[in-house]
């Protein structure tokens, strides 16, 4: 089942655990689908220069990241046999341990998905404007870059 | 022509402000970037992309829309 | 932090997306993780001559499997540099879009995590003693053989 | 000597039990299979490997065990 339309990508705040528990159990009236793969981006405490970081705050030029996202999705379903596939961001505050990427896609067969789900959080990573103030323990802060 | 200009992340901190309406009369984003680097000089050190009409785009590129984007380093994930 | 003594990988019966929901909440203090991967077999509702999978029957011979995983997961751990990795699989019943396996691995850094999960997937199809019955709408059954 | 041998799966199933004790005089996990193949003609066509102290084995292994499992293709995951 293609699901193709466009969808929000943008989560305020953390994604919990029981939003993704939910999303999994939303799969199982799916029967073709035999292997899910769901990447998960957990904030990290890094510590530079003997400050930790505490959160994370998130922003977006949102116009262009969700025609990107959209893009993203449409390459991916070009690319791979999915079944499924979804996107979650947050925007905002994610402190130290939360998760703030949730990526969930589904095939009938396992190794579509292990292609896609790497595929999808390079691209992510690389294309989508999002921006990421970490901020730390003493409130001074600085811009995180993906490397 | 009046040019929308936005600023996000770590450039808005630079320059002070999200977003500006600035007067513009030549053709390219380079010639623009000179324009701003004017203004603005520590904007001219710091690593950056450009986006026009939802799309990366070369600094060569003609300006064809009202709105400018100047975009950090991304950080999604 | 390093989570290596043996454990139990069998769970009776489907896994729940509670039980995963809960797995996943249960990371957020480990605060060096930045990336953490999940792999999810789903039992399909396949045809075969016209009969459908109604649910699959797991079983295993326990002993030699739970040696099996535990060499899977030394060798896991000594290839990739994980922060955790966990391993269930179901034994008995398992319908048609229910859940029997659940991989998770959890890494600082993307690369890592997407490596391993392949790994332990292919590791665990391939060398563990599972069998399964698939049975069909009528009650009649074929032995599963993976692909 | 006397040997458990054990059948998981569709091979349980063509031998009709999943245990047995079998009285076994020779060596080797090969000459094994051939007494078990005169008792059960089945198995001869059978896709399986033989398993001794928790480890898959090739057939010419010398047997050192009590206990030999012979195990259908696998199907986890």
């Amino acid at each position: 089942m293609k699901d193709r339309k466009p969808k929000s990508v943008f989560i305020e705040g953390p994604i919990s655990s029981e939003f993704i528990g939910d999303s999994i159990a939303k799969h199982q009236s799916k029967t073709t689908i035999g292997a899910h793969n769901i990447f998960l981006g957990q904030v990290r405490a890094d510590t530079l220069e003997g400050k930790t970081v505490k959160m994370i705050n998130y922003s977006s030029y949102e116009e262009m990241a969700n025609v990107t996202f959209h893009e993203i999705r449409e390459a991916a379903f070009a690319k791979f046999d999915l079944s499924c596939m979804h996107i979650y961001h947050s925007l905002g505050g994610v402190k130290a341990g939360e998760i703030c990427m949730f990526i969930f896609v589904s095939a009938t067969r396992r190794k579509e998905v292990f292609q896609a789900i790497e595929y999808l959080v390079n691209e992510i990573k690389e294309k989508v404007p999002i921006f990421g103030k970490e901020i730390f323990e003493d409130t001074s802060h600085q811009w995180k870059v993906n490397s | 022509m009046n040019l929308t200009i936005k600023y996000y992340g770590l450039l808005a901190e630079a320059v002070q402000r999200q977003e500006e309406l600035f007067w513009f009369s030549q053709d390219s984003i380079e010639e623009l970037l000179e324009a701003l680097y004017a203004k603005y000089p520590p904007l001219e050190g710091m690593d950056f992309q450009v986006a026009q009409n939802n799309k990366i785009v070369p600094t060569e590129t003609i300006i064809t829309g009202t709105e400018i984007v100047l975009l950090p380093p991304f950080a999604g994930g």
